[in-house]
């Protein structure tokens, strides 16, 4: 399995070791941690909430695509599921291959993806005590088509869903 | 006919409840969407999710039948 | 130092934790593997050399060029010298930053510059009994203009200086 | 005027040491390469080469001074 969920905390030891191959030359790692604030609202903690039968498909076909479109030699992607507190690590990728270019690009693309294809939702936990369910500025807008090959990138702070006092 | 709906995140608090199985009428996930934003007021509209039939991405349009899983995918934000 | 030399293997889980920071949500980094091959020859083992006086000044530019450039965070790179086994740690590069385009992009650049402006040396040990300097195909080109800030990127294998029997 | 050499790599064999003290009466760190080029027949051209002094890049022209430590810098090719 090349993309898979765990409610414990990642061990990336373990991850970078299956992607050990001799003629790889070059190794990216992509780590994405809980930051303090998002939209000038302090954060304190965050749940993470997945489709898992459906994440664990759609997380397998990117990186499969990811194997397809780089000539690179081993792709991994681990995601947590659960209650995360700041500085943790919510999603980690790793890409081996014989040169550096493509392993960028790999890990990328994979992290691009991931973040806006893969039923996964991350609620928001705020010292004002406040929370809220944070998505993808343009996948919120009304009548944006949520297609699977959609490549738009993030610019700034992802919009919140909906606040909860 | 009976359909079994899982409910995630903020879908699931707005229906207060994670899953359920429910006699509908419904012929399409769009259907059945309609009836269940009566039903619980959800305040996302079908334009801002997707639709999952049996742990696969759905049409909005697909004929419905009995024993089918259907979720609805609010945006999401992995990562 | 956020550049720096080791005789020993890196320590990336310490290297990393310099790099914690509550307001980072993306940390990205590269690690160079030493290959099986170059070149078409089977690599045994390599060994590396650097004057290590003006590496690491150019090698402490390089970094801090990239925190102008980049809105990122934290960012540090380590490289080893010494005799190197295959699939050992050569160099490692980490960045954190608030969100994760400009980590890739520091990150990159970062490792880019290095290959390219720092005077370390790599020398090849082949199965053949061979050995030989390797060095950037296009800085050998005589003529080839050793300007730092000059730009090209690596495609392919990089060339060997002079093979030794 | 006493100059003192480090010699890496590819060069450091070619010239079968890794640091010198010379006497020289090159001015320029051209004119000492030109010297050495003769005396150990180092297979890179000058073009191949950067030159540091006192560890830092150099020009080919700057004037030199006793007591000056320079480096010929051969293709680099770290990570």
């Amino acid at each position: 399995m090349r993309f898979r969920f765990t409610p414990a905390a990642i061990d990336t030891c373990a991850a970078r070791r299956e992607l050990l191959d001799l003629g790889a030359g070059g190794y990216v790692s992509f780590e994405g941690w809980v930051r303090d604030h998002n939209e000038g609202q302090e954060v304190m903690r965050l749940e993470y909430e997945a489709f898992q039968e459906l994440a664990v498909k759609e997380g397998e076909r990117i990186v499969a695509e990811a194997l397809r479109r780089y000539p690179v030699k081993q792709a991994l992607c681990i995601h947590r599921v659960g209650s995360l507190d700041l500085s943790a690590m919510a999603v980690w990728v790793g890409v081996s291959s014989a040169h550096r270019g493509e392993a960028f690009d790999a890990c990328r693309f994979i992290i691009d993806e991931v973040k806006h294809r893969v039923p996964i939702w991350k609620k928001e936990h705020y010292r004002s005590g406040d929370s809220g369910w944070v998505n993808c500025e343009r996948c919120a807008e009304p009548g944006h088509r949520h297609d699977p090959s959609h490549d738009h990138v993030h610019h700034g702070e992802p919009a919140v869903l909906a606040i909860q006092k | 006919m009976q359909l079994r709906i899982h409910y995630y995140a903020l879908m699931r608090e707005q229906a207060g409840r994670s899953e359920e199985t429910l006699d509908t009428s419904a012929a399409t996930p769009a259907d059945l969407y309609a009836e269940l934003l009566t039903r619980y007021g959800f305040t996302l509209t079908r334009e801002q999710l997707k639709v999952a039939v049996n742990s696969e991405f759905s049409d909005w349009s697909q004929p419905l039948t009995a024993g089918d899983a259907v979720v609805f995918i609010p945006p999401v934000a992995g990562g």
